[in-house]
C-alpha cells in the first residue's frame, strides 16, 4: 500500500478527528438540541411494579392539568394495533402496558404537554391501579414447572424462550471420557448496562401537509429503523425520514427501538405537532437494552501436558420480560459460540438456553459483536482454571494451545472460519512490554511477604464485522452495508454511508480512506452519515462492523470511481489506459512522470471536458457484502495489587496489545482501545445492574450503577501487531470493541491469580472491595 | 425489597389488658407512626392510610389493613397492612405477628415479628437507609404501644413504666414505620436478621 | 403553579433574562430559555458533570441548581469559550490535539472543569487533573487523551503567559 | 428529572430567614448548598412547598479562629475550606474530609452547614466534627444557641436543631500542640458516599500518651457514631501497635452498619477497624510533625 503523505492524510496516518471542531465549540446537535417551532414534550408513565396485573388506567386528572395536549395509554394503542412491537429477535414487546406489567419500569402511559415540566407533573397525576403478582427475577426459577408463566401472551405456556446449540455433542463427550484432566468453571457474567453518557431519545415530527413523518432519533442504524416505522406503522417509506444526529455514545445501547419512540410518533401522527422524548438517566438504565446477563458453565478437556481436546459450555441466558436482544435472526445467542476462542479444539459443543424473567427486556451487544464479550471473557477465565489444576503458567498453557499461523483460515470446531491470526508473537509482545518473567518473580517475592499481586491475561480472539448477508440479517434485512462518493467538479468530495458513527469518529476515518484510495486530501472529503434521505442504505453502526462493512464499501466505491478516472484521465494525456500508472492523487504516463493528471483535475473534466462516450459526473456507490467476518485479537496482562485491609484491587499496570489488521487512523484506534479498557474495568469492578427479589431495580442511577472516573482509571498502556485481514479490501479489522470484548478476563484472571495460592479459583463479576475482603477474611488474612 | 424484625418487649400489664389493645387494629394502627385507619369495611378488613417521612422525603401510602389470625386463646394476632403510594410510585406491605407471653410477677411481654415488603421508588432508592428507617419506626412502634397502652386507663400490673426515653421523643419528626433491609442486592445480606438492639427492656 | 420570577444574568459576556418558574433547574435555563446547547445533561443526580458550567468563576452542575439562584450571575458556558476572533482557546486545542474527545457529549462540561482547574492551578500534575476532571464522566476515553488535553492546554498557556501574551 | 414546583424565598438576613421558616413550618426547607436537596427533588422524593434561600445572606461564610476556636459559618463551602490556609496547616482532618467530600463542583455548592444539618449519617463533616468536638450554632427566633456536636445527630437525617433554626455555624476548639488528625473513607468511586470512613483527632501529652482524643465513624448506622470505647481504651495510653489494635477493634464493635449495596454488616465492621487504624497511624503522625 501507498503511504500517502500528511496533507492527503490516508490510511495510518494520525490526523485530528474532523468532527471535534464542532463538540469542542458546543456546537454538535445531538437529539436534544433539536427544537422545532410549536415542539411539545411527550413524558412516560411506568410501573414501580415487575409484576402485576394492569387494573385500571385513570388519565383524567392528569388531562385536566393545564398544558397537557394528550395522555395516550396501552388502550389506545391497541385500537391502533400498536399496543405490541416486534422485538429484534422474534419476539414481540408491549409499546404501552395492556393486561399486566413484567418489568419495573415498564411504559405504561404517555403524556403529551407543551413543556417539559407540565409533561412530568401530568405524569404523576395518571392514576394506574395494579395487581401484583408474583415476581421471577432468577432465570433458573422461571424454568422450574411449577413456575408462573409471565408471558401469557405466548402459546408456548413457560418462560423458555429457545434452545441452541452448536458442534459435536457425542465427539465432544466422547474427548470428556478419557481426558486425563478436567477443568471446570461456573461463571456469571452479570447484567450490565452501556450507560452511554446520552441517553435515548427522540423528536418526532409529522407533518399533515405533506404527510411527511421526520424522526430525529439516537439510532445506531437509522436505515433500519426506518424501515421497521413503514412495516410496523403502514407508513409509506418514502414519507418516513429518520434522522440521527450527532450521537453520545452508543455502545450498542442505541439499536433497538424503544417504547419511547413509537409514543413519541403516534404522539405526532395524532396532533400534527412534533413531539419530543428524552429519556432520564433511571428510565435509560432500567428500561432499555441491557447487556450480558448469562449464567454460564465451561468445561475443558485436556491431556496432563497442557493440551486442550475439547470444550464443553452450557449457558442459561436472562432476557428479561420479552427477547429483544439486538442480535442476527438466525443466531439467538449471537456469535457465542466463538468461545473455543483462539485454541486449537479438536470438538467442542456449546448450548444456550434462553428465559424470561421479570427484568428489563434486551440482550443488546455493549460494546461487542453479539455475545462475543461473554464468550470471551468464559474462554480466557476457564483457561486460567485449567492452568491452576494443571499448576501451569498460564501463558504457557495459552502458547501451547494456539491456533497456528499455519492453519488460517482456520475452521474451528463451532463452525467459524477465522480469517487470520497470528497470536503467538502478539502473545510476545504483550508479555515482554510488561516485563513479565520479572512480575512472576516479584509475585513470588511478594508472597513470602504476606503481600498479594496477579497477573492476568487474556488472549482473546474478536469475531466482527457481520455479514456475509448470506448468514446474517437483522429483522429480515441483509447485513451488508453501503457508501456513495461523489467528487465535486473543484475535486472535493462528499461521501455518504450506511453506518453511523456515535463517537467512533467515522468523518475523519471514511475520508482517509477516500484519501488513501484517491489521493484526494481527507480534508476535502466531506463525510455525512445518519440521514436517511440522503444516505445510501445500510444497516449501521454496531459489532465493529463499520470498518469491515462500509469502510469496505467505501474502498470499493472509490476504487470504481479510480476506474472511470482512468478513463478520463487517458483521455486528457491523449494515452491509452495500460498506459497509465497510479499513484494516490494522479495518473502519469509509464515512463513520462511529468505528463500526469491530479485527481482534481480529472474531477474538473468529469464535468466539463467530457470523454465522448462516457456520462457526466464522477460518483460511485457500493452496496459491500462481506466474505467472511474478521477475527481482531489482543493479548491484555493486567497486574493488580490487593489492598489486604480493605479488599481494594488496585490496577498498577495494564499492557493491550491488539491487532485489528491494517489501521486506518492509530490515534482513533488508540483513542477506543482506552474507551473499550476503562468500560472493561468497571464492568470487572463496578456495574452491575441488579434487581432485589421483588424485581425492584438496585443500581437504577450513577448513584449505583457506578462509571469510573479518571481517578478510578489508570493508565493504559498500548502497543499493536498487524496480521491483515486477507478478504478486507484494505485488511482492516475493525477494533472499538476488543477492549471490552478481552479485558473483563484479565483483569479477573488478575485478581485471582493474586489469591490462588489461598485456593481460590474464581470470583463472579463485579469484584467489589467486599467480596475480595469477604475471601481473605475467611482465610484469616484479612487487615 | 424485603425486611423481617423481631423485636421483644415487656411491659407492666396484665396479658388480658395487653391483648384487648393488642387485638384491635384500630388502636394498634395508632401506634405506628403516621398512620390511621379511615375506614372499618368488616370485621377484619379496614382501611388506612400511612405517611412515611424519611429526612425531607414523605411518601403516603393508602392501603388495607386486613387480620389474619386473630386467636384470643393463645394471644396471637397476625395482621397484614398493605398499601401503595398515592402518587403510583410503588407499595409496601408488612404483615406483622404479635403474641403474648406472660412474665413471672404479672407483666407481659409482647413478641412480634414483622415482615416487610416495599416495591418501586423507595425499593431502589432507598436501599441505603432501608434499615434504619425500619429500626426506628419500630422503635417508635413501641414506644407509643407502651404509652398508649398506659393512657388507655387500665391498671398496670405493678411498678412504673419507665419513662419514654428523649430520644424516643425527638424521633417524632419520623412519622411512620417500614421496617427494610436490602436483600437480593449484590451485597447478598441476608434478610430477615433482627437488628442488635432489637430486644428492649422497659 | 408558582409565579414567575425574573432571572438575569451575564452569560459568555452579554447580558441576557428571562422569567421563569423558580424550579426550573439552571440548566434548562441555559439550553432552553437561551438556547445555548452546548452545555449537556447525562444524569439526573449529579454525577456526570456533563452540565457544568462557570458561575462565578466556580464549576458548577448546573443540573442540580435552580436558574433563580444563578440571578445577577456570571455565567461561562463552552460557547464562551473561543475568542471573539475565533481563535480557539488552548483547552480547545489541547483536546483536539491530543484527541481527548470521541462521542463529544461530555467535551463542554470537561472543558469548564479543566478551565478552572488551570486557573486554579496553571501547572498541574497528573494527578492534580485526574482529581480535577474527578466529577466529570467520560464514557469513551478512558480519560488517558483527556488528561494529556490539558497538559497541552496548560503549557500552552504557560507559554504564552511568558511571552506576554495572556489565554486564559 | 423535573423537580416540583415549589415558592422560592429569598431573605437577605437570618430573622428574616427564620421568620419565614415560623411562616411555613414543615412545608419550608432551607435551600443551602442544595447538593443533597435538589437530587431528591428532582427524583420527587422531596416536594417542599417552599424554598427558603439562605445563600444570599451575608455573613455567614467564613473561616477564622477566634477566641479558642476555629469559627466556620455554616454557608462556608466545601471548597472553600480546602482552600483555607489556615485549615491546611492546622486541621488536617478538615482538611481530608473536605477533598473527599463529593466532586469538585459538588464542593463548590456544598455547604458545611447543608452537610450536617442534613442529619445523613453518610455525609462525611458529622464524623469529622464529632471527632474534633466540634460545637454547632444554631440561630433561632430566640437568638443563638451552641449544641455540642454529641447531642446534634438525633437520628436519621433528624438532628437537634428546631424547625425554625438555622446552622449558622460550626465551632471547633482549636487543637494544642502536639495533635494531629486524619479522615480515611472507603469509597466505591469518587463522588460516592463511604462505604465506611473514620474520623480521628488525638493530642499527646509531654510524655508521648494520648491526652485527647476524638473518633468517629461515617455511614455505619442510622447517625454519626462516637466510638467512646475506643477513645476510652486509647486515653492516658501510649498509641503503640497494639493499643491503636484494640482501639481499632472497639470501633468496629461500635459501628451498627447495615447491610447494603456498599457491602455485607461483617465486611464494613472489619472496614471500621481497618480505617481506625489507618487514621490513627496518620493522626500520630501528623501530631509528632
Amino acid at each position: 500500500m501507498h503511504k500517502t503523505s500528511p496533507e492527503v492524510g490516508g490510511m495510518g496516518h494520525s490526523i485530528k478527528r474532523k468532527e471535534d471542531l464542532r463538540f469542542i465549540q458546543g456546537r454538535g446537535n445531538y437529539v436534544d438540541d433539536v427544537n422545532l417551532p410549536g415542539m411539545v414534550y411527550g413524558h412516560l408513565v411506568r410501573s414501580p411494579y415487575a409484576h402485576a396485573r394492569l387494573v385500571s388506567v385513570n388519565t383524567e386528572k392528569a388531562k385536566k392539568l393545564p398544558g397537557v395536549l394528550a395522555v395516550i395509554t396501552g388502550e389506545d394503542l391497541a385500537k391502533a394495533g400498536l399496543a405490541w412491537m416486534p422485538t429484534l429477535s422474534g419476539d414481540k414487546q408491549m409499546v404501552l402496558a395492556t393486561g399486566k406489567v413484567l418489568f419495573q419500569s415498564q411504559e405504561v402511559a404517555f403524556v403529551v404537554a407543551e413543556d417539559r415540566y407540565t409533561a412530568a407533573d401530568a405524569a404523576e397525576l395518571v392514576e394506574v391501579e395494579y395487581e401484583e403478582l408474583p415476581v421471577l427475577v432468577d432465570p433458573r426459577k422461571a424454568l422450574e414447572p411449577s413456575a408462573p408463566v409471565l408471558r401469557d401472551d405466548r402459546e408456548q405456556k413457560n418462560n423458555h424462550i429457545f434452545h441452541w446449540e452448536v458442534g459435536d455433542k457425542s465427539g465432544t463427550e466422547g474427548v470428556f471420557k478419557s481426558a486425563p484432566v478436567k477443568a471446570r468453571l461456573d461463571a456469571f457474567f452479570q447484567r450490565c448496562h452501556p450507560a452511554p453518557l446520552e441517553t435515548c431519545g427522540c423528536v418526532a415530527d409529522f407533518n399533515r401537509a405533506t404527510g411527511r413523518l421526520t424522526v430525529y432519533m439516537t439510532s445506531q442504524a437509522p436505515h433500519v429503523h426506518r424501515t421497521l416505522f413503514a412495516l410496523v406503522g403502514g407508513i409509506p417509506e418514502n414519507n418516513i425520514r429518520v434522522v440521527s444526529p450527532d450521537i453520545g455514545g452508543g455502545f450498542g445501547n442505541k439499536v433497538p427501538i424503544y417504547p419511547g419512540y413509537v409514543c413519541a410518533v403516534v404522539a405526532s401522527l395524532t396532533t400534527g405537532i412534533p413531539v419530543k422524548w428524552i429519556e432520564t438517566r433511571s428510565e435509560n438504565l432500567m428500561s432499555t437494552g441491557f447487556a450480558r446477563d448469562y449464567h454460564m458453565t465451561a468445561e475443558i478437556a485436556a491431556e496432563k501436558d497442557g493440551t486442550m481436546k475439547a470444550l464443553r459450555v452450557k449457558t442459561l441466558a436472562d432476557h428479561g420480560a420479552f427477547n429483544a436482544a439486538a442480535q442476527p435472526t438466525k443466531f439467538p445467542a449471537g456469535l457465542f459460540s466463538i468461545c473455543t476462542g483462539n485454541y486449537d479444539f479438536q470438538k467442542a459443543f456449546c448450548e444456550v438456553d434462553g428465559a424470561y424473567t421479570n427484568k428489563a427486556p434486551g440482550g443488546i451487544a455493549y460494546r461487542c459483536s453479539f455475545r462475543v464479550t461473554e464468550a470471551s471473557y468464559l474462554i480466557e477465565r476457564v483457561v486460567d482454571v485449567l492452568a491452576q489444576e494443571l499448576k501451569m503458567d498460564p501463558a504457557e498453557l495459552r502458547r501451547k494451545n494456539f491456533v497456528q499461523p499455519d492453519k488460517f483460515p482456520y475452521k474451528s470446531p463451532l463452525g467459524w472460519t477465522y480469517d487470520s491470526g497470528n497470536y503467538e508473537p502478539n502473545l510476545k509482545k504483550a508479555l515482554d512490554k510488561i516485563g513479565y518473567a520479572a512480575l512472576r518473580k516479584e509475585q513470588e517475592e511478594k508472597r513470602k511477604k504476606g503481600a498479594l499481586m496477579g497477573i492476568g491475561i487474556s488472549t482473546f480472539v474478536e469475531i466482527v464485522g457481520a455479514g456475509p448477508a448470506h448468514t446474517f440479517d437483522i429483522a429480515g434485512i441483509k447485513m451488508f452495508d453501503s457508501a456513495e462518493i461523489r467528487i465535486h467538479p473543484t475535486g472535493k468530495a462528499i461521501c455518504r454511508m450506511g453506518t453511523k458513527s456515535q463517537g467512533q469518529g467515522h468523518e475523519t476515518t471514511y475520508a482517509q480512506i477516500v484519501a488513501q484510495e484517491l489521493g484526494i486530501p481527507a480534508a476535502d472529503v466531506t463525510v455525512e452519515e445518519g440521514d436517511t434521505d440522503t444516505a445510501p442504505y445500510g444497516l449501521g453502526t454496531y459489532a465493529s462492523r463499520s470498518t469491515p462493512t462500509s469502510g469496505a464499501a467505501t474502498a470499493v466505491a472509490a476504487r470504481k470511481i479510480l476506474a472511470k478516472a482512468k478513463k478520463i484521465a487517458a483521455f486528457l494525456l491523449e494515452a491509452s489506459e495500460e498506459d497509465l500508472e497510479w499513484e494516490p492523487g494522479k495518473f502519469y504516463v509509464k515512463g513520462a512522470p511529468q505528463k500526469a493528471k491530479t485527481i482534481q483535475d480529472i474531477a474538473f473534466a468529469a464535468y466539463t471536458n467530457i470523454p465522448p462516450g462516457l456520462e457526466a459526473g464522477l460518483e460511485a456507490v457500493d452496496y459491500y457484502d462481506p466474505p467472511n467476518l474478521t477475527f481482531p485479537f489482543g493479548a491484555y496482562i493486567a497486574v493488580v495489587d490487593i489492598d489486604k485491609g480493605t479488599g481494594e484491587v488496585k490496577v498498577r499496570r495494564f499492557v493491550a496489545v491488539d491487532d485489528c489488521g491494517n489501521i486506518i487512523n492509530p490515534m482513533i484506534v488508540e483513542g477506543q482501545i482506552h474507551g473499550g479498557l476503562t468500560e472493561g474495568l468497571a464492568i470487572a469492578f463496578m456495574q452491575q445492574i441488579d434487581y432485589d427479589e421483588n424485581g425492584n431495580v438496585q443500581g437504577g442511577t450513577f448513584m449505583d450503577y457506578l462509571l469510573p472516573t479518571a481517578v478510578e482509571t489508570p493508565n493504559w498502556e498500548t502497543d499493536k501487531t498487524t496480521t491483515p485481514s486477507p478478504h478486507h479490501p484494505f485488511g482492516a479489522k475493525g477494533v472499538g470493541e476488543s477492549p471490552n470484548v478481552g479485558s473483563p478476563a484479565a483483569f479477573v484472571n488478575a485478581v485471582v491469580d493474586a489469591l490462588s495460592h489461598l485456593g481460590v479459583k474464581h470470583i463472579d463479576m463485579p469484584i467489589t472491595p467486599w467480596k475480595v475482603w469477604n475471601i481473605l477474611n475467611e482465610k484469616g488474612i484479612a487487615g | 425489597m424485603g425486611v423481617k424484625i423481631e423485636k421483644n418487649f415487656q411491659v407492666q400489664f396484665p396479658a388480658d389488658v395487653v391483648w384487648n389493645f393488642l387485638s384491635d387494629p384500630r388502636k394498634v394502627v395508632t401506634c405506628v407512626p403516621g398512620a390511621k385507619i379511615t375506614e372499618q369495611v368488616d370485621d377484619t378488613h379496614y382501611k388506612g392510610a400511612i405517611s412515611v417521612k424519611v429526612g425531607p422525603s414523605v411518601t403516603d401510602f393508602k392501603g388495607e389493613v386486613q387480620i389474619l389470625k386473630l386467636d384470643g386463646q393463645a394471644h396471637v394476632i397476625e395482621i397484614l397492612g398493605k398499601g401503595q403510594d398515592i402518587r403510583g410510585r410503588g407499595s409496601a406491605s408488612m404483615k406483622m405477628t404479635g403474641s403474648l407471653r406472660v412474665l413471672d410477677g404479672g407483666g407481659t411481654e409482647v413478641v412480634t415479628v414483622a415482615e416487610l415488603n416495599v416495591a418501586g421508588i423507595l425499593a431502589q432508592m432507598g436501599g441505603r437507609v432501608m434499615q434504619e428507617v425500619s429500626n426506628i419506626m419500630f422503635e417508635q412502634f413501641t414506644k407509643n404501644f407502651r404509652e398508649k397502652l398506659q393512657n388507655s386507663g387500665a391498671a398496670p400490673a405493678s411498678g412504673e413504666p419507665k419513662p419514654i426515653s428523649a430520644v424516643g421523643l425527638a424521633f417524632s419528626a419520623i412519622k411512620a414505620t417500614v421496617k427494610g433491609k436490602s436483600a437480593g442486592s449484590d451485597a447478598k445480606p441476608k434478610a430477615g436478621k433482627s437488628p442488635k438492639d432489637s430486644r428492649e427492656k422497659a | 403553579m408558582a409565579n414567575k420570577q425574573l432571572v438575569k444574568v451575564t452569560i459568555n459576556g452579554r447580558h441576557r433574562e428571562a422569567a421563569v418558574e423558580p424550579r426550573l433547574l439552571l440548566v434548562h435555563f441555559i439550553r432552553e430559555s437561551l438556547a445555548l446547547t452546548g452545555t449537556h445533561v447525562g444524569c439526573d443526580t449529579s454525577n456526570c458533570g456533563a452540565c457544568t458550567v462557570i458561575l462565578n468563576g466556580k464549576t458548577v452542575k448546573s443540573c442540580t441548581m435552580f436558574a433563580v439562584q444563578a440571578d445577577g450571575g456570571d455565567i461561562t458556558t463552552v460557547e464562551g469559550l473561543i475568542k471573539d476572533g475565533g481563535q480557539l482557546h488552548p483547552l480547545q486545542e489541547g483536546f483536539r490535539q491530543e484527541h481527548g474527545l470521541q462521542c463529544g457529549f461530555c467535551t463542554p462540561g470537561m472543558l469548564m472543569s479543566s478551565l478552572v482547574l488551570l486557573r486554579k492551578n496553571p501547572n498541574p500534575s497528573e494527578e492534580d487533573i485526574r482529581w480535577g476532571i474527578s466529577g466529570n464522566l467520560c464514557r469513551c476515553t478512558g480519560y488517558q487523551n483527556i488528561v494529556k488535553a490539558v497538559q497541552y492546554a496548560a503549557k500552552k498557556m504557560s507559554e504564552a503567559k511568558t511571552q506576554g501574551g495572556s489565554n486564559a | 428529572m423535573i423537580p416540583p414546583a415549589f415558592e422560592y424565598l429569598r431573605p437577605s438576613t437570618i430573622p428574616e430567614a427564620i421568620a419565614l421558616l415560623q411562616q411555613h413550618g414543615d412545608e419550608a426547607k432551607i435551600l443551602s448548598g442544595g447538593q443533597s436537596l435538589i437530587p431528591m427533588m428532582k427524583l420527587r422524593l422531596a416536594r417542599p412547598a417552599y424554598l427558603i434561600d439562605i445563600n444570599r445572606i451575608s455573613g455567614i461564610a467564613y473561616i477564622k479562629e477566634e477566641g479558642g476556636f476555629l469559627k466556620i459559618g455554616g454557608l462556608t463551602r466545601e471548597a472553600e475550606i480546602e482552600a483555607s490556609p489556615i485549615v491546611h496547616s492546622k486541621y488536617p482532618l478538615l482538611m481530608d474530609t473536605a477533598r473527599v467530600i463529593a466532586d469538585p463542583q459538588v464542593r463548590n455548592m456544598a455547604t458545611v452547614g447543608g452537610n450536617l444539618a442534613h442529619g445523613d449519617p453518610a455525609n462525611d463533616h458529622p464524623a469529622t466534627m464529632i471527632a474534633l468536638g466540634a460545637q454547632v450554632v444554631a440561630t433561632g427566633a430566640k437568638g443563638e444557641r451552641t449544641i455540642p456536636i454529641e447531642d446534634f445527630f438525633v437520628s436519621l437525617f433528624t438532628t437537634a436543631l428546631q424547625a425554625d433554626e438555622i446552622l449558622t455555624g460550626i465551632r471547633i476548639p482549636i487543637p494544642p500542640a502536639k495533635s494531629g488528625g486524619a479522615y480515611f473513607k472507603l469509597e466505591r468511586k469518587v463522588g460516592d458516599f463511604a462505604t465506611a470512613a473514620v474520623a480521628v483527632q488525638l493530642t499527646l501529652d509531654g510524655a508521648g500518651a494520648i491526652q485527647k482524643i476524638g473518633i468517629a465513624l461515617t455511614n455505619v448506622g442510622a447517625t454519626p457514631i462516637k466510638a467512646r470505647k475506643a477513645e476510652d481504651s486509647l486515653r492516658g495510653k501510649k498509641p503503640d501497635a497494639a493499643a491503636i489494635a484494640q482501639a481499632a477493634q472497639l470501633a468496629a464493635n461500635e459501628a451498627q452498619p447495615s447491610s447494603d449495596l456498599r457491602g455485607p454488616e461483617q465486611y464494613k465492621r472489619g472496614l471500621v477497624k481497618e480505617l481506625t487504624r489507618r487514621a490513627m497511624v496518620r493522626a500520630l503522625e501528623r501530631a509528632a510533625n
